[in-house]
């Protein structure tokens, strides 16, 4: 199981991809068809299973998009 | 007989503003009402209030904005050049609804004029220079008791009408010493007063309420145009509710002078030195310049050959003058400029040119 | 599972009409998340210029006062006499603090208000379409230097922070980013004590915030972070210039 | 006389405003309407002052004076520039000490007073302007000498109240 | 044919100042106007001449009287807040008559207001928030040609009455788009034009003179009221000499509205809708805002009932118009405000409703 | 016999309204000598603001300009870009550039203008009788601060040479006093160095000139020499901060 | 018929205003009167923009139009504002690969297109604009294609002058 | 012979009493008894052989009420 998961809000997505590029295994990309209300196409996880939940695109993401949880034990502390 | 003080002007205003209840006042020095930065400096502190010697007057303006906003009774000064560089402030101060009370010890301009008295500010304070549809309150009293007595009822209608009140006053009744009457002290507003009588005032959710916004930004054209007509009915109400004025041997008159503030007395002394030639001369004297009384000019008598508007400018009031006479009476100026104050038999000689009557 | 990054209820929920990637959106965020983790925001007022962040009255969830361009620092010494024992902070672009507003942040920090100022050092003038503003950088290009800033015309790019460090009453100055989580979190750090600095009463604290504007930039936001990385923080330090030492 | 209206000049330091005044909160405590009305330069020093003070019976309109029932100038300045506003009978006080010139009118009443003279005999430079006002308020009847005595005793309290029989002294110096 | 072009207003406005001999433009952005501030940045040092980006609209205006006092043809333009912060300055530049060209494009307010057109700054460019007595000369063009016409027209007339003019337009003017044919460029002032034409302008005594002065202070009453009068008498000459309208059917009219700027071309299409339905309107077009050409409302018939007062404000020409009316008529305001423009069916509905009749 | 000093002819012969003893006078007068031994009179524009040096235009002879309160270095600005080959000088006091004119001093040294600034520093407001300046030391009485100026409520008096030599379009900058002849010899050099910066085009100047005002301070003028020296160069040292290598 | 008022609406950055100053250099170019008008919110970007075109034979007084000869929406906001100005049996165009509503009009004729799909079909994103403009100028005659072509002629110089043919063929494509 | 001289233009004089204090060899004074006609009583020398022309006095006065002459040879020239 995922030691992390990210929740997306699409609709406050902007699309800016910040939360892609500081992503430290690149699972995030913006989807590929999907359009939000505001016509942008918003960010998505591709590889759920490897997220570490370390925050980081939670941390960088400007329009409160996203939202990130981590397992309870275990796995060393990221975010202080 | 209630207590009589011999006081200066100026600090009689200051103190009249404390009895009112001000407890904020932020100042930059201008003469010539220096005196009412330098009373506040000392005594505010004692009342448990603040003063700030702003930057500038900009600044002071701004300051005034803040305190307001987070609900403080606040009362600033300055003098012509410093309310020029207060109009944006003036405007924000309209937009957003924030009462307060300005008085301008007005001097003689343009540019850096003079330090003596003088009343080319009456556009400045009556349409001002700030952008947009808004208006200030104005009241030009005559004399130092009115002015401490209108201070007083100042604070009242800027909280009532949440809007700036400005009172207008030249360095003549700055300067001048009189006999005057205060006014009880009134307690200034607690913590707990404030949130209750001004709910809107910054003073922090404390998690009790939605958080209170001072702004004049809306980005739909059409809710501003809703706030901006909103200010409008309230400018309407008090185009109803403030004129006021004093009038005086209208009845029967052959010319009316029209003048404010020390001018309208030395203007009482022309109409006396007139009524001794066997000519008889009517007074308007608006108290209130924003609203202007235009309804009192009704009254004038058809007897009226000419209507006189008595200025220490190169007339601006004559345009509410001339609003007011709709074209009934021929309106002409009798003034002096320069820092210089007009005279009595000036004025009257003026009349008789209009009258077109040799003395 | 435990939330390890959730969006502060400091903010309301309402949707910025930021541009996509402006990190005035992190800025506003991490003030409101400290104030919110130190239960501050019932008791926070904070004034908001002209300027982009105009509208972050709509976001931020706190007590909220507009200003004329320039004038935060006057207004936030007026709300201070009058609430003595609340936070008041001023959040300040570079146009509006760096350059209409000069007197009002100098004098500010030179009677030592104790209040906090963010300022958004974006290196450009956001919300009027990208004029220069005194932080722009030499060289660049914006509608008012077609051809990139020159010194012989303009001076080189001031450093507010470096100057309101030399005023006595400002007594804690910082200067951080936010185009990394690493740098987010150093910001962060510095609006905590910055808050702590007021809560304390030890005067005037300063927080200059280097931030993006992909829009008057011309670059994508990602493209965006990495230009203030390689222009902007080599000119413009960031680091502690000054913190009292009751504040750790 | 119902109406009083003075003008007192000088420069700067004279202590003009000061006697004005007195003679103003004197006529307060008299009970009667009175207005005090200064006007200065922009500079500092050594600029004319010159201060205008009426005491009336009934209220009073205008605060300015263009004939005045007295004039008193304490510099040659003032002596051009008020001289002509006394009215026809008025008196026109001079402080002979600084003023050598003589006035050109001849239907007004001319108190010439050498005050600072007066003011070194009493070994106080400072003074003199307590001499000029004792010699105006007997010539003119403005308000009562016991009035200003009232005055100085309210003005001159803490510290100063030590100079206060030197000052009253200086009220009836003009007449010796 | 003279050679069309389309052209932004704004940008057409910053070409016609350079085209004018304008080689000093000292500005601050703000919107609706930046495309001045920006055209001016890359097209100024290219003839030889001077951009600086002020620090503030305060410092712009400040420049400006540097600028020109230095012998520069200056021009300078912002938007209503901006406008406001420049009043300290006005009254300078009046005072010591500086010639210089000022264009505000104006949007709505109070306070922030909006980026949207407004007519809202009418007070503020007309009776201005500076002390003391002085004017702005005031023209307020409809069309882009007229305003680029008008530019070189401004800085003669600055020139002639060393006065500073301004052109007050809205943001619809400054932000369309219409053809345009620009004027024939005038060579800037040389080095020796400048102290030919200026004499009194700072360009050092070289030996040969004695120093300028440019100031507003005179120690003395006398002098300083003698200088006033002096700029009496230009104001009264330009009362006589500048009045500039446009009228429109006039003749056998029932109701006449006044409306200037763009307000003015929206009021001619409501005029057609009204004569098709068989209501004569007429139309007074003020171009110049100050002096306002109050003779024109003289020839409005007795025909009429109503006068209406068509602004994107609350009413603040409405003042001037009832000047100009003298009582005569009823005189009513159409307006929208927030930065809404108003339509030709509003303008039309309005003039129904004065008038009593039903569409 | 040699004339060893002599009234320059830079000033004019108009006798000043000058308080006895006011050090404006001197200040006034090494500027103009300097103009005059350079011979650059005739092509020198000066700006004096607000204060009781509004009058400069009454002593000094060169084509003087009047400025409002605090706007001096902008209107300096606008006559250097027209009159480029000209020498252009502000001469401000401390209410007018250190407290009102903040914004146009700070920008015009971060822009580098190329003009000289002589700041008359008296630490009060004397043209308007004595109020508190941002100068005035703490502890100092004035109208209004009648207990002495206070750290807490209006902050420690700012340095406004060590601000501005933190700008890099500022070249030149030097704090000096007149209360002594020394000094005054001094202070004649600063203003020589500071001129031939402007001559040279090297960038912006700034001169601050410790100064009495014996009538606000309640002193007489020899004791208000001793005052400023016991008190003012305590607190405001002199000394240079700032000259480009092209001067010597 | 001798007035054409257009409006044009979108978002930010769609290129609405680019056409509409397209069509108005045309309409110049042939002789006539005309004029642009935009209109934004404060917002750099996303907010909603929108610009009104006037080409007529005589002198236009207003700029405004509030019955549209023409309408053209380039997303749904677009669609809800100004669907209601167009004048009866006036034009509608719908950019009909963002706006998936219908309108509310049936005295108006509709025409919907594709824009963005059809650019994508040309292989570039960014000619959306130029394949309504092809559309609206065929169906409303507001101006000449040919007219239309010399201003791409005029603007697409220097570097952009290799985007010509494309954006020339994008005139046409939504015919096909 | 003096080294120095010093001529006061009196009129211009406002009696501050800066020369008198700068001046090495204290050789000036308030006049005792003139006024000027601006009413101060002027700076003089007393005792002007002592004078040594150092320039102090010209130097400091704020007025430009002095001008100071020195012999033309020798003696060490104080003013720069
Ligand atoms: C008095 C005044 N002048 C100018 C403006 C126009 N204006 C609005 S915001 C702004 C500056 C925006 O730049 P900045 O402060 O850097 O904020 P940003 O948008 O970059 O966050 C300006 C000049 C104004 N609103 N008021
Ligand atoms: C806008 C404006 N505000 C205030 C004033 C009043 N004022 C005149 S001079 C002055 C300051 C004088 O102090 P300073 O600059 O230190 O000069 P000093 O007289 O001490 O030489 C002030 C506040 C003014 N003239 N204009
Ligand atoms: S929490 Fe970390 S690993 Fe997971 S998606 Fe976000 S950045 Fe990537
Ligand atoms: S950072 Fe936020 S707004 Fe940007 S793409 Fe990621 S989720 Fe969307
Ligand atoms: S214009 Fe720049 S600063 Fe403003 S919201 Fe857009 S990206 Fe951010
Ligand atoms: S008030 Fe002070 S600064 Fe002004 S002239 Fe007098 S002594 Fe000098
Ligand atoms: S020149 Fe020197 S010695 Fe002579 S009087 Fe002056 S200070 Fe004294
Ligand atoms: S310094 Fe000058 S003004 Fe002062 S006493 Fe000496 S001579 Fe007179
Ligand atoms: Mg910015
Ligand atoms: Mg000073």
């Amino acid at each position: 199981m995922a030691k992390g998961m990210v929740v997306f809000d699409e609709e406050r997505c902007k699309g800016c991809e910040l939360c892609i590029s500081v992503c430290p295994i690149k699972i995030l990309s913006l989807h590929e068809t999907n359009l939000n209300s505001k016509g942008y196409r918003p960010a998505s996880v591709t590889d759920p299973q490897r997220c570490t939940g370390c925050g980081s695109c939670g941390m960088i993401c400007p329009d409160g998009a996203i939202s990130v949880y981590r397992e309870e034990q275990g796995g060393h502390q990221n975010e202080e | 007989m209630k207590n009589k003080v011999l006081m200066k002007g100026n600090e009689a205003f200051a103190e009249a503003a404390i009895r009112s209840g001000c407890r904020y006042y932020f100042g930059y020095p201008i003469t010539p009402q220096n005196e009412i930065t330098e009373y506040m400096s000392r005594e505010l502190e004692k009342h448990g209030g603040s003063f700030v010697q702003a930057e500038s007057e900009i600044a002071a303006i701004n300051m005034a904005y803040g305190g307001a906003a987070a609900g403080g009774k606040v009362f600033i000064s300055s003098s012509s050049p410093g309310i020029a560089l207060m109009q944006e402030g003036f405007s924000f101060l309209c937009s957003t609804e924030i009462p307060l009370v300005i008085l301008n010890v007005s001097r003689g301009g343009p540019g850096v004029g003079t330090i003596q008295p003088g009343q080319a500010d009456y556009y400045q304070a009556t349409r001002g220079g700030g952008n947009g549809d808004y208006h200030l309150f104005v009241f030009a009293p005559s004399s130092i008791q009115e002015a401490v007595d209108m201070m007083a009822k100042a604070f009242e209608i800027a909280e009532e009408y949440r809007n700036p009140v400005m009172i207008y006053v030249d360095g003549v009744l700055g300067q001048m010493m009189e006999p005057v009457v205060l006014t009880e002290p009134l307690p200034p507003f607690s913590g707990e007063e404030i949130v209750r009588i001004r709910p809107w005032a910054l003073t922090g959710t404390e998690g009790k309420r939605e958080h209170n916004v001072i702004k004049s930004l809306y980005l739909k054209p059409e809710e501003l145009e809703a706030r901006i007509m909103d200010m409008d009915q309230k400018y309407q109400r008090a185009r109803k509710e403030l004129p006021l004025y004093k009038t005086e041997g209208l009845e029967a008159a052959e010319v009316v002078f029209v003048a404010y503030g020390s001018t309208a007395r030395i203007t009482e002394e022309a109409v006396e030195l007139l009524a001794e030639e066997g000519i008889q001369a009517g007074l308007i004297r608006p108290v209130s310049l924003w609203p202007f009384p235009y309804d009192v000019f009704d009254q004038i008598p058809d007897t009226v050959k000419v209507v006189i508007s008595v200025e220490l400018s190169r007339g601006q009031m004559i345009d509410d003058v001339r609003i007011g006479c709709r074209g009934r009476f021929p309106v002409t100026l009798s003034s002096r400029v320069g820092g210089i104050l007009i005279t009595p038999p000036e004025i009257a000689a003026d009349a008789r040119k209009a009258l077109g009557v040799t003395a | 599972m435990k939330a390890v990054f959730q969006y502060t209820k400091g903010m309301l929920s309402e949707e910025t009409t930021y541009c996509p990637g402006c990190t005035h959106g992190i800025a506003h965020r991490l003030i409101m998340e400290v104030l919110d983790e130190k239960e501050l925001l019932g008791r926070t007022i904070g004034v908001a210029p002209i300027g982009c962040s105009i509208l972050a009255h709509h976001y931020m969830n706190v007590d909220m006062c507009e200003s004329a361009h320039g004038r935060a620092p006057a207004i936030a010494t007026g709300i201070r006499r009058v609430q003595k024992d609340k936070i008041v902070f001023t959040y300040q672009g570079d146009g509006d603090l760096a350059s209409i507003g000069t007197a009002e942040i100098v004098q500010a920090a030179h009677r030592g208000e104790k209040f906090t100022t963010f300022f958004i050092n974006n290196a450009i003038y956001g919300m009027t379409g990208g004029q220069m503003a005194p932080t722009s950088l030499i060289g660049q290009k914006t509608t008012t230097s077609a051809e990139g800033r020159k010194q012989e015309s303009s001076g080189m790019p001031i450093r507010m922070a470096e100057l309101i460090a030399t005023l006595d009453g400002a007594v804690f100055v910082e200067r951080v980013s936010v185009d990394s989580p690493a740098n987010i979190r150093k910001a962060k750090k510095a609006v905590q004590k910055a808050i702590e600095v007021q809560e304390k009463r030890l005067g005037f604290g300063f927080v200059e915030i280097l931030s993006t504007c992909p829009t008057n930039w011309g670059l994508n936001p990602v493209k965006s972070l990495e230009w203030l990385r390689e222009n902007m923080i080599p000119y413009y330090p960031l680091g502690n210039l000054k913190c009292p030492g009751e504040v750790k | 006389m119902a109406v009083h209206k003075l003008i007192i000049a000088g420069f700067g330091g004279q202590g003009v405003m000061l006697i004005g005044q007195m003679i103003a909160y004197a006529g307060m405590l008299e009970g009667k309407e009175v207005t005090w009305m200064p006007a200065y330069g922009p500079e500092m020093r050594g600029g004319t002052a010159n201060c205008t003070v009426i005491v009336s019976d009934k209220k009073i309109s205008s605060p300015i004076v263009t004939e005045a029932t007295a004039v008193v100038v304490m510099n040659l300045p003032s002596l051009h520039k008020f001289e002509k506003l006394v009215k026809p009978g008025g008196l026109l006080f001079i402080n002979s000490s600084l003023v050598h010139e003589d006035t050109d009118r001849d239907d007004v009443e001319v108190c010439r007073i050498d005050a600072n003279e007066i003011a070194v005999r009493l070994q106080n430079d400072k003074v003199s302007n307590m001499v000029i006002l004792g010699a105006v308020v007997s010539k003119t009847g403005i308000v009562k000498m016991e009035s200003i005595e009232k005055v100085m005793e309210k003005l001159f309290t803490g510290n100063k109240s030590k100079t206060l029989p030197l000052n009253k002294k200086a009220l009836t110096a003009w007449e010796a």
